[in-house]
């Protein structure tokens, strides 16, 4: 081992260097651009309380969008997300109406999004079934069995827990929005597991080359069924925020939610051909869309100035991208 | 079909059956079988004249659209843009019609714009390289914004052209016009796909891109006209819609391209490319309406309008995958 | 016992007598095909054993059965006595075999390091992986092998031969009691072949088995004790290297003499220039480089790896982009600068990389063949098939490409019927130039004469051909010209009759 | 904005409208309208009358719009919020959805106005009677019926279960024909989406099955007209039909009006005039006035070409005659409403 210790590799340049590749950078310098735009065209933008508000409401999006990045990452797609949140905010809201207890409201809906992940995940990895068919296919069937159940009525949250309610109105130091703190503990620790846990190695081997990873000895099934039942968990976890925020079971809640968080996913990196990208990119695409449209909005902008803009960016956004990475690998 | 041939190839032809009907397909056909079987049990009206009609005209829409679709998806691209650009055309095209009094300069413009549209994805994702599901999805947003830009209200029908209406509401003998349109766009499609080489240009594209660039034919154009097609498919579709309605409504085809796409798929069209048919397409376009049909003939809750397809796409995915694994093992 | 390369003093002493991995009666059936049928394989610890065979002979398969990536029929395997249960990469691995495949098995997205360690990351407290430890692990394991690449290098972005060290590299990084190389030379330069041969001899010397799988003769007598053949399926025979030579090898192989692997039948060629190149470069790699090529000739480019013959190959059918130069086929520029124009010109490239550049698998055979030439077959616009099939069948023939019928899907071809079907796609387009990249890569010796065979007859047809090789007795064996890069330029155009392998190496080096 | 100034706008907003609402000393500076789906006719008709009032009072008034998405409409809110309007005016995605929006003025000092739909913690909202509408409608195609349809009625309801709003409509509809044709019956109650094309689809498939309906009722005009061009796409004449439409939220009932025979009865909603009154109500909250809980936007159903009472119409363009529609006395109480659906 004498020759291990001659640690050739200094990790501060590689890091910068990796930084530079990973297009994190050009994703935050993207982000502060925004940023100073609206706080000089938008009135109130640059204040503590919108900043904080943009966090509160990107809580939702970051959360879910930490699952579809691991997803895509794995190689795979799960566009049932949107339908989820509406799905899981049934037994929450019922069994807190029924309980008074907030926990076992969650307990509740995990297990729902456990039972739907582990769904997702079976048909996709085990049975074989492409998971862009299997989460639309989840999704209809989701969507349509809330609007049967709920006969496309939202749930009111009678209970009306202090705790429920702080997960909506409350504020860490009375700052920064609970919801905001969850989301992002929970980047931080799937960032964490994604870059330095074997097994976030192991998501990204699956979905860079499942061949050369079961030829490495992992179960890329195994791998890949796990990654969406995180997923429909982390997916879970926003349905809760959501149903805090809206204070009710909404049958349509989450319409078109997947589109915006698999936008997001893309726009910061997170190749839909698996393996590539990072947590951290996705994490700066929600931010820029999110405040991107608190912008919009601040500047008084009617929605469809925000969707044609929006479109715009997202489509500018990824060509760019495409182009720079295309030039770095030549060709 | 191609796709018999593909999944034929290790196994000899046993019946006429199989060689009409490809993997998928077999199962869809037995599928929708199944369903008119019992639902006609449950309700005799279903196999009413009047009920046929209204089905085969639902069956219309969507399949015109399928049809460039499947060609897309052939080639391994998709487009989300479809319902948007169904609800724009169908403004404009009503706005033309309004101000020019011609059915021919309104059907030339609704085609112009959604070729437009289509042109405008398919340079997007063959020039700078976007991801087409990414690329639509900006498009979409753009399209959703952009019809209210064109106009707040539905636009009405101000020329009372009688051609105009018979667009949607038109028969030729006992068929409804609409339905004879899908069936020679379907018709030019398949023949398209199957017996020239344009067809199996875009079959090799999905398949293998850089394979065929290698070999001389230019990939991209490829693309481009499969994008450009389904926007004209579109153009069509909207204007047979604006005439049913007797407006251009900027609401419509909300949640449209979901239910080309899983169509098209249900189908047997793989989203990797390469694979699939129109034959198959068909297939998914019928059982797809048969069962909203069925659903409201039942008097079932229309909720499970969604739940039904959703259901019947992953279960009809996994025969799929079992009888291939039944044929090789 | 059980050897890692990294701490090597954890080893014991070899223990000869006792077989390391004992295969028996091993039986493996695909759907219509039996790929081995009951065949033995005793590898010896501390031995270098040589399993070669034709492609479709059942070398791959039984080694994938080893892996775990298939799993058998019948038979039993065995270590060091104790009977093994393989069902999947991971119990193979947990026994000690490590496989080194022909095809990379790296993720390109990885840094070296990180796929030297990927079968298992070591970790610190907590389970977190130990980046640390995985650098300096990776650096001191290049560093004993003398293999020189930076371990923080993103994989992807290494040259193939490297990125076969990198492999190899990984075999080693982990307790190892068996060790199975796959074709490990098929893209490595000389100097790394020689690099590569000395590690073996260290692996073997530290009582580890190694299986040494190739279609080359040559360095099975360097490197092999013991030699085993398969033939369809079936074992043939095991021997000391010593009681082989190369014709008994062959015999075994193939099942018969082959007189000569380099049939030439083609004539002198013409004075005509087919090709012409001028003053090419592109962004990346290529600088002024310029040659002709005659009609019915072969022109083979020789140079180690990244040398840049596939890239030249590409930019002059016009599918990678150029800066400057211009390129002439019979006498009509290249321009617009694209396969489209080369292709109507009489221009095109047989790949290096059939998978991601010759092949649609998922299409049947016929359409592969025709997909270059498909406008013969058309009548306004209507493909007719009849035809097509027939034209089909008549190079499935010709060139006795086997499949079971012109509709299999093309994946499921074994290598060299693949290459042929390919070559098909271009005769019956018909070409002025064709260049070939590696037409050989991967194709066992029996397929491989085949495909020299057909590369002789396109030229004696009237075709230029440029072919870019990496082996010198593909070299010397085809080409009537030899032209040498090194480093993106063009350092030697030079007759057969007048080239030596130590010119031809010396150019190479530039 | 000073005294004087405040007066003068008083008194000529007092002067020019005779149902104005008494006038306060003063005025909110800023009114945040977060809409529910400005994209549609209906509100872009509730924000035109809004502006037209806030334009009167000198308020200055900002709409964001929800899209449909309740969690967008929180977001929205909280952006006002943070922006300081003085004044929230609101129209719910869901009636359920905005509780903790309201939760959350309260805490900020914001009052909140509601547009369209009740919600649990309300202090006032703004809203026609949706049962009352649907049953003065009833009345009259009961009229109709026994008129014209030889005192048959079977009814093709192209409603939207979505919206309680909606359903009280139909049932508003129902009830109030069956007080001139007590055999009414609806043999079809269908689910339209409250869109043209959904509305459409549905209906055909409802036709086929059972096409022995003379009266089509439409919980909005798109409903109708769905229903309508389903009726017509089937190969129908329109001789012994009736259409009932809800809303005249566009253009689209006048033209049908105009053009399609069957086409007879609006019931019209008059947005402008909802809008008008949420801003007198806004004004009124920021005062601390007293307001009732549910203040009534008149409503009123047109037999006709009576429409032309109300709007005036050039071709592209409709415009609301404020002094006829200032004159409808709404009811001091709806007969039904939501409350009355959930027992």
């Amino acid at each position: 081992m004498s020759l291990a210790s001659t640690d050739t590799m200094k990790a501060g340049p590689s890091m910068l260097a990796r930084l530079f590749a990973r297009q994190e950078l050009a994703l935050l310098l993207c982000l502060i651009l925004v940023i100073a735009f609206f706080s000089f065209t938008a009135e109130n933008f640059f204040s503590v309380r919108n900043m904080t508000n943009v966090l509160g409401q990107a809580s939702l999006a970051l959360t879910a969008g930490i699952g579809c990045a691991i997803v895509f990452i794995s190689g795979e797609v799960d566009i049932s997300i949107g339908s989820l949140l509406a799905t899981i905010a049934l037994p929450l809201i019922i069994i807190m109406n029924d309980t008074n207890s907030l926990l076992l409201g969650v307990g509740g809906a995990l297990l729902f999004g456990l039972i739907i992940g582990v769904v997702n995940g079976y048909l996709t990895a085990y049975a074989g079934i492409n998971s862009l068919i299997v989460t639309l296919g989840t999704m209809f069937i989701m969507r349509g069995g809330v609007y049967l159940y709920t006969g496309q009525r939202a749930i009111p949250d009678d209970a009306a827990l202090d705790s429920f309610i702080a997960l909506s109105d409350g504020r860490l130091f009375n700052v920064v929005p609970y919801s905001a703190v969850i989301a992002i503990v929970l980047l931080v620790v799937f960032a964490y597991m994604m870059q330095h846990r074997p097994f976030g190695r192991q998501i990204y081997a699956v979905g860079g080359n499942p061949e050369v990873a079961r030829l490495a000895g992992y179960d890329v099934r195994r791998v890949k069924f796990i990654c969406f039942v995180i997923s429909a968990l982390l997916a879970t976890v926003a349905g809760i925020i959501l149903a805090a925020r809206v204070g009710s079971a909404q049958h349509t809640a989450g319409l078109n939610f997947e589109f915006q968080v698999v936008a997001a996913t893309v726009l910061g990196g997170v190749s839909l051909a698996g393996g590539i990208g990072s947590l951290t990119g996705m994490a700066l695409g929600v931010l820029i869309l999110q405040f991107l449209s608190n912008g919009l909005r601040g500047l008084g902008l009617p929605t469809e100035w925000q969707l044609v803009i929006t479109g715009m960016i997202i489509i500018a956004a990824v060509a760019f991208d495409e182009a720079k990475r295309r030039r770095i690998v030549g060709g | 079909m191609e796709m018999s041939e593909l999944t034929q190839s290790s196994a000899p032809r046993r019946f006429l059956g199989g060689q009409l009907l490809g993997s998928s397909q077999l199962v869809l056909g037995i599928i929708l079988a199944v369903l008119c079987i019992a639902i006609s049990i449950a309700a005799p009206q279903f196999y009413s004249e009047a009920n046929i009609i209204a089905i085969l005209r639902q069956c219309a829409l969507v399949l015109i659209v399928a049809s460039g679709m499947t060609m897309l998806i052939i080639t391994a691209e998709v487009d989300l843009s479809v319902g948007a650009s169904l609800a724009f055309v169908g403004c404009i095209g009503m706005a033309v019609l309004n101000s020019t009094h011609s059915l021919a300069l309104g059907m030339l413009a609704a085609l112009a714009f959604a070729g437009g549209v289509g042109l405008f994805n398919g340079l997007v994702v063959t020039r700078l390289k976007v991801n087409s599901l990414i690329a639509t999805i900006g498009t979409m947003m753009m399209l959703q914004g952009g019809v209210y830009l064109f106009t707040r209200e539905a636009v009405q029908n101000h020329h009372r052209l009688i051609s105009f209406t018979d667009l949607g509401a038109g028969y030729i003998g006992a068929i409804p016009l609409p339905v004879v349109i899908a069936v020679v766009i379907f018709a030019i499609a398949a023949v398209t796909l199957r017996f020239t080489t344009l067809g199996r240009y875009l079959y090799a594209v999905g398949a293998n891109e850089r394979a065929v660039r290698l070999s001389g034919v230019r990939s991209e154009r490829l693309k481009l006209f499969a994008f450009v097609v389904t926007g004209l498919c579109v153009g069509v579709a909207g204007m047979i819609l604006s005439s049913l309605m007797n407006a251009g409504q900027p609401t419509a085809g909300r949640g449209f391209e979901l239910t080309v796409i899983a169509a098209v798929i249900l189908g047997g069209t793989s989203l990797l490319g390469g694979r699939g048919s129109l034959f198959g397409t068909l297939l998914g376009v019928l059982v797809m309406k048969v069962i909203d049909n069925g659903i409201i003939i039942l008097g079932w809750n229309q909720d499970l309008q969604m739940v039904v397809p959703g259901v019947v796409i992953i279960l009809a995915t996994y025969l799929d995958i079992i009888r291939n694994r039944a044929n090789v093992g | 016992m059980s050897v890692d390369f990294l701490h090597p003093g954890e080893g014991t002493a070899v223990d000869t007598g006792v077989p390391a991995l004992e295969m028996r009666g091993i039986d493996k059936r695909f759907p219509g095909v039996v790929a081995l049928d009951n065949v033995d394989l005793t590898l010896e610890p501390g031995k270098i054993h040589a399993l070669m065979g034709e492609n479709g002979a059942g070398k791959s398969t039984l080694i994938k059965i080893m892996a775990g990536v298939y799993g058998k029929d019948a038979g039993t395997i065995r270590m060091r006595g104790r009977e093994l249960d393989i069902k999947s990469p991971r119990d193979s691995l947990k026994e000690g075999i490590k496989v080194v495949f022909q095809e990379i098995a790296l993720i390109s997205e990885f840094t070296v390091a990180e796929n030297i360690f990927l079968e298992g990351y070591p970790t610190g407290k907590g389970g977190s992986i130990d980046w640390r430890k995985i650098r300096a692990d990776s650096a001191a394991l290049f560093n004993r092998i003398g293999f020189n690449v930076d371990p923080a290098a993103r994989t992807g972005s290494l040259p193939v031969s490297q990125q076969q060290m990198v492999e190899i590299a990984r075999a080693l990084a982990h307790e190892a009691r068996v060790v199975v190389m796959d074709e490990p030379t098929s893209s490595l330069t000389p100097n790394e072949i020689s690099l590569l041969f000395t590690v073996i001899r260290r692996l073997a010397a530290l009582g580890i088995a190694v299986l040494y799988v190739s279609h080359k003769l040559d360095e099975v007598f360097e490197i092999a004790d013991t030699v085993t053949v398969l033939r369809d399926g079936r074992h043939v025979s095991t021997r000391p290297i010593g009681e082989h030579t190369n014709d008994t090898l062959i015999q075994d192989m193939i099942g018969r003499r082959i007189e000569s692997l380099f049939p030439r039948k083609r004539g002198t060629p013409g004075s005509k220039v087919a090709l012409s190149v001028q003053g090419l470069s592109t962004a990346k790699k290529l600088k002024d480089v310029s040659f002709e090529a005659n009609a019915g000739e072969v022109l083979g480019f020789f140079g180690l790896m990244g040398a840049g013959r596939t890239e030249l190959a590409k930019a002059i059918v016009g599918f990678d982009p150029i800066t400057s130069g211009t390129i002439s086929v019979d006498g009509r520029g290249l321009l617009p600068h694209d396969t489209h124009t080369g292709v109507r010109l009489g221009i095109g490239l047989l790949t290096e990389d059939r998978k991601s550049e010759g092949l649609m698998g998922e299409l049947p055979v016929y359409q592969n063949a025709s997909l270059a030439s498909l406008g013969a077959f058309a009548r306004m616009g209507f493909i007719d098939k009849a035809g097509e099939r027939k034209a089909v069948q008549d190079y499935v023939d010709r060139f006795r490409i086997k499949t079971p019928s012109l509709f299999q899907q093309i994946k499921n071809l074994s290598g060299g019927n693949q290459q042929k079907v390919l070559i098909s796609r271009w005769l019956m387009r018909g070409l002025k130039v064709i260049v070939v990249d590696e037409p050989t890569r991967g194709i066992d010796v029996g397929a491989k004469s085949e495909i020299f065979a057909l590369i002789d007859r396109l030229a004696g047809e009237g075709l230029a051909v440029v072919m870019m090789t990496s082996e010198m007795p593909e070299l010397l064996g085809l080409a009537d010209r030899i032209a040498v890069m090194c480093e993106g330029r063009l350092t030697a155009i030079m007759s057969r009759d007048d080239a030596t392998q130590e010119k031809i190496l010396n150019a190479a080096i530039g | 904005m000073n005294w004087s100034k405040s007066i003068l706008f008083a008194s000529a907003a007092a002067l020019a409208l005779s149902a104005a609402a008494a006038q306060a000393e003063n005025m909110p500076k800023r009114i945040g309208y977060v809409t529910n789906y400005a994209t549609h006719e209906w509100y872009q008709n509730v924000i035109k009358g809004m502006q037209s009032r806030a334009k009167e009072l000198g308020i200055e008034l900002e709409v964001q719009d929800a899209n449909l998405d309740i969690a967008k409409q929180v977001s929205a809110a909280e952006d006002f919020m943070a922006k300081g309007v003085d004044v929230l005016i609101v129209t719910p995605v869901n009636e359920e959805g905005v509780v903790p929006l309201l939760r959350q003025a309260k805490s900020n000092d914001v009052p909140v106005v509601l547009e369209g739909n009740p919600v649990k913690g309300m202090t006032t909202m703004v809203a026609i009677c949706d049962y009352d509408t649907g049953y003065t409608a009833g009345v009259e195609a009961g009229k109709y019926a026994k008129e014209k349809l030889g005192g048959k009625a079977q009814v093709m309801n192209v409603g939207l279960p979505l919206l309680s709003a909606t359903v009280l409509r139909s049932q508003g509809f129902m009830d109030g024909l069956k007080t001139i044709v007590p055999d009414a019956v609806m043999v079809h109650d269908l689910d339209g989406g409250g869109n043209p094309d959904r509305a459409l689809e549905v209906s055909a498939a409802a036709l086929a099955k059972n096409a022995d309906i003379n009266i089509i009722y439409g919980i909005n005009d798109s409903s109708s007209l769905g229903g309508l061009q389903a009726w017509k796409a089937a190969g129908k004449s329109q001789d012994n039909l009736l259409t009932v439409g809800t809303g005249g939220e566009g253009l689209a009932f006048i033209n049908a009006i105009q053009n399609e025979p069957s086409y007879r009865i609006e019931a019209a909603m008059f947005p402008e005039k909802e809008g008008y009154t949420a801003i007198d109500a806004a004004v009124k909250l920021f005062n601390g006035e007293e307001v009732p809980e549910h203040i009534v936007s008149p409503t009123a159903p047109m037999n006709g070409d009576d429409w032309k009472k109300y709007y005036d119409y050039d071709g592209a363009v409709r415009t609301i005659k404020w002094d006829a529609v200032n004159a409808l006395q709404p009811p001091e109480t709806c007969m039904k409403t939501s409350a009355d659906l959930k027992k």
